[in-house]
């Protein structure tokens, strides 16, 4: 990558330079703009250096339903481990956050979508287990749109799947924070990401469980233009706070630090 | 070629057909081609045609299971209620901020015992589908069911659900009451109710809106009901960037009962009168009646935390998955 | 009373003869407005006859602030025995509905409006004890102008007394059933009549924590014709049912059945 | 007759006065009238003068308390939090269908642990007291604070409200989305917590919206605090028919710190710097944070079980009656 390249952010248009916008976590300095991050960096940027342990790392989707659209699932999946270099739409681990050992789970818009398939279910089960285990609180940065379509109802399960097995950490009285990343939608947003005991939303994510263009063509009419957006959900009761990604470190060592008693 | 199978063959995969058709006219025309190749090409491209023509016919059949599970003549939740439960009582609203009047909620009697009872009803004619927003939840019908749910715990009832609805409704003001933590929190619920929990799905099971009452010990389809992550309609738009392949997607997504029976993510499919529940609505509400009281025998047996445990794991345990 | 007489209706303004509304339990018969009756008609319409055994018949008032408006308290609670021939703005007691034992209050809104000073609280409070100590279901009629003001702090202290009352029949897994009777406002809309397993609301019945007047200047606009009434609640999802008077005692009967399993 | 002491009483009274004055008129013009009689009734004339100017001061004084109790120069919720907890993180929202910025919620530390901290904030310049809307509650804010302290009673975190509101808002929105159920919502929540609830009034006490964050295991009020079943100027409006009555009110209610300590409706008054808390807010904050810490050590002793039980027999005490 050439640091001195320019690049234009998608909010305000601004040119930034690569280097700027790398050391301000790509966050537009001019109108704060939250660009996406794939998973690893968003690691880099939250735990401790060198903490992080990958659980499930060479867990796979498979293509049960032998799924085919205009391209069949397992060619899908081919591809998107190609261009991000994941396994699957998030990667879980255990971690430390100011010291503290997490149990983290990060999603990647970055691989189909952030789509929850059987893959992701198992991982955030596994994670919770996890958590369970060794009594380190939970936290799962979500960035999504919803149910992978390519499992049929089995994707839909992994919505029930997933709230039980936080819904256990949860019971042990473990901190889950959620963080919700733009954007963060259906199947995910209407399953653990909206069950936790802090819900924490980056500026600007859209966090709706129908989006904007299924909304506006079931109202038939305009809807706002901040429709699903983090500060509108604020302002609806649906998150506890947005939080900067330049903070989010600090805030969430602050919280595990407060729920830890 | 075999026109007529072409006929039948889906809009969609015609485009695909017509294009390889035209690659083989090109190979026809060079100069190296060799007739062996060519023979060769036209019966794969005659294969092609048998198997689009095979997915377009089973696409249209479970494309009829769709229109069945969505028709208006089956019987439908309020009918399953006034046909099964004794002194059936609506409680309505969250005592929050509204009531939802696309699901129904209440207490009735089955077999001498109280049960509550929590449902989609979409409503028959238009009038009552609009005043049953055409069986769409909104927050405050989640809120009630578990409201519901939650009262049923308490007092040790069973609590069923009748899954009828083609999805939470994606609108402005329900997205704003915060639908997503409604569907989320109605999940949660479920999974922590002491009690034996049935679910029968009788018509469309519509994604996250139908999943949010369908968290049962025992879940239930009717033969013709269908339960899918996502309308086949959606699908195709999305993935088939056309509508018109809703038919495909149909048959992609595999939503009938018996594809569900056989991948585990339900318990029982529940068999209908000869052409389906709108034949014989009274045969078909008795022969659910019979299911529900049979599943509450089966589930009476156990103890609430085996209960939870079991539901738990059972949900827990689905997903298809591999290493390395 | 002349059963020939003629009453006009407050709703619809025709004329009833006194005879016809008597029987029709004083709901018109031509608008179905239903008129306020007093808490020993209530209860003769709503228990089984001669089931009712009254508790703590002789606890009375007392003016232990010296409150002297333009009348004193005490002055105040004479007319208003006088007047209604009661002792206080509840009647509490154990009595039967279609065969079923039921701790059972009813308010009477012609005593000082209703409302709800110690004695009240108290008799709530003994009556929740009996609830419990019988295992019987508990059921309150309010109706009710809220908190006594000629109490002080300690009539907005029977708030929670009778919250923390409710509240532990409740935690015995007994039924508690509220009656939203016209009208139930203010201190008594806001604590025991709210927290019922089930609300059951009379046609028409204002029910509201802020009355109409207050919520117009508060609001400085019109406000709704059905401001706070019964119909608006069940809408608003703060009730669960509206039933007739004539529909009361059957059921309430049928959800004791069904609340005792 | 002493004049001078009549300009001291209250024109509520002044009325009576009047027309009293007016029947011994009368009765110096009566024949039959005895000098000694005149004398009786005149003497008995001063003495209600006497007894109304005694009133009419005692209500001045009163009345001086409920504006300062009132003040915007007093230290507010914000400022209380910011003086007394490490690390306070607010949350927002009921996870329902809002916030209410009213009502603050976090969590925060004290003496080396977490503590969930709930109260009004009114704001102080116009434009804070708009946005909090001057201290008064909606729905929103109660179940906020309920979340809040469910989230407290999970993780084993005492639970501080500090309270300091004209009462829960009136508005046809709030009513609508539930306002009686979300107070009393909050007075049983606050009923069934396991851990210490310590509730401060820093300010104006207000009816129903103040008692719904006031049911504390210790309930403290500031020296010049106020708390009352309804404000004296709507009490005025109701029972003297007259607004003019609300300094007559404010007295008859007995609204005061002291009033309120005798009628063993709260457990304490903690002392306000000399001139009131707004002459020297650090210390009173220092204060209010020592009565906290204290208090969480005398709760401390106490098993959850314990706490609810203690806190229900208190309130359940409450009332003054007699039989017969
Ligand atoms: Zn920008
Ligand atoms: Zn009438």
């Amino acid at each position: 990558m050439d640091k001195s390249q320019k690049h234009k952010c998608e909010a305000c248009g601004k040119d930034i330079e690569q280097e700027v916008l790398i050391k301000n976590l790509n966050v537009c300095p001019y109108c704060g703009h939250h660009e996406y991050i794939g998973c690893r960096r968003r690691l880099d940027i939250t735990v401790d250096e060198g903490s992080f342990k990958e659980m499930d790392s060479d867990m796979r989707s498979v293509d049960f339903l032998k799924f085919r659209d205009l391209k069949k699932y397992s060619q899908r999946l081919e591809e998107a481990r190609e261009k991000t270099g994941l396994s699957e739409a998030i990667i879980t681990g255990e971690a430390g956050i100011e010291g503290y050992g997490v149990a983290i789970g990060v999603m990647d818009f970055g691989f189909m979508g952030g789509s929850m398939g059987s893959v992701v279910g198992e991982k955030i089960k596994n994670l919770c287990n996890r958590s369970i285990k060794n009594d380190i609180p939970l936290i799962i940065f979500s960035s999504s749109g919803g149910a992978r379509m390519q499992e049929g109802i089995i994707s839909l399960m992994q919505m029930a799947k997933t709230v039980s097995s936080v819904g256990r950490v949860m019971a042990c009285n473990i901190p889950y924070i959620s963080v919700i990343t733009n954007p963060t939608t259906g199947g995910v947003s209407a399953s653990f990401s909206t069950i936790a005991d802090i819900i924490i939303a980056e500026p600007g994510a859209l966090f709706c469980f129908a989006g904007p263009r299924v909304v506006r063509q079931t109202m038939k009419k305009d809807i706002p233009d901040d429709f699903g957006l983090a500060e509108r959900n604020l302002a609806n009761g649906q998150v506890d706070m947005i939080v900067s990604r330049s903070d989010m470190k600090e805030t969430l060592a602050r919280l595990i630090r407060l729920l830890r008693g | 070629m075999d026109l007529k199978k072409i006929e039948k063959v889906s809009k969609i995969y015609l485009k695909e057909l017509i294009s390889s058709f035209a690659k083989i006219d090109k190979l026809k025309k060079l100069r190296f081609f060799s007739g062996i190749h060519f023979k060769d090409a036209l019966s794969q491209f005659n294969k092609r045609i048998e198997k689009y023509s095979r997915a377009t016919r089973e696409s249209n059949k479970v494309w009829n299971k769709v229109e069945l599970s969505r028709s208006g003549e089956r019987p439908q939740c309020r009918d399953y209620i006034k046909g099964i439960f004794e002194d059936f009582t609506e409680l309505s609203g969250d005592r929050l901020t509204g009531d939802d009047s696309s699901i129904v909620a209440g207490l009735g009697r089955i077999g001498g015992r109280t049960v509550a009872v929590v449902g989609h009803n979409k409503g028959r004619n238009t009038n009552e589908r609009i005043k049953h927003n055409f069986g769409m939840g909104i927050p405050q019908g989640y809120r009630k069911s578990c409201r519901i749910m939650k009262l049923a715990d308490k007092f040790g009832f069973p609590v069923i659900t009748f899954i009828d609805t083609p999805g939470a409704y994606a609108g402005l003001e329900a997205e704003d009451n915060g639908q997503s933590a409604a569907i989320s929190g109605s999940i949660r619920l479920m999974f922590e109710l002491n009690v034996p929990v049935i679910s029968v799905l009788i018509g469309e099971g519509g994604s996250g809106g139908a999943l949010a009452l369908a968290v049962g010990d025992e879940v239930a389809m009717l033969e013709n009901s269908t339960y899918s992550v996502i309308s086949p309609e959606a699908c195709s738009a999305i993935l088939w960037k056309d509508s018109t392949g809703k038919k495909l997607a149909a048959r992609a997504l595999r939503i009938t009962s018996k594809d569900l029976l056989k991948l585990g993510a339900i318990e029982r499919v529940i068999h209908e009168p000869i052409g389906g529940a709108q034949k014989d609505p009274g045969r078909m509400i008795k022969i659910v009646k019979k299911y529900i009281n049979d599943a509450l025998g089966r589930l009476g047996k156990y103890q609430p935390e085996q209960l939870r445990l079991k539901r738990a794991e059972k949900f827990e345990n689905i997903g298809f998955f591999t290493y390395g």
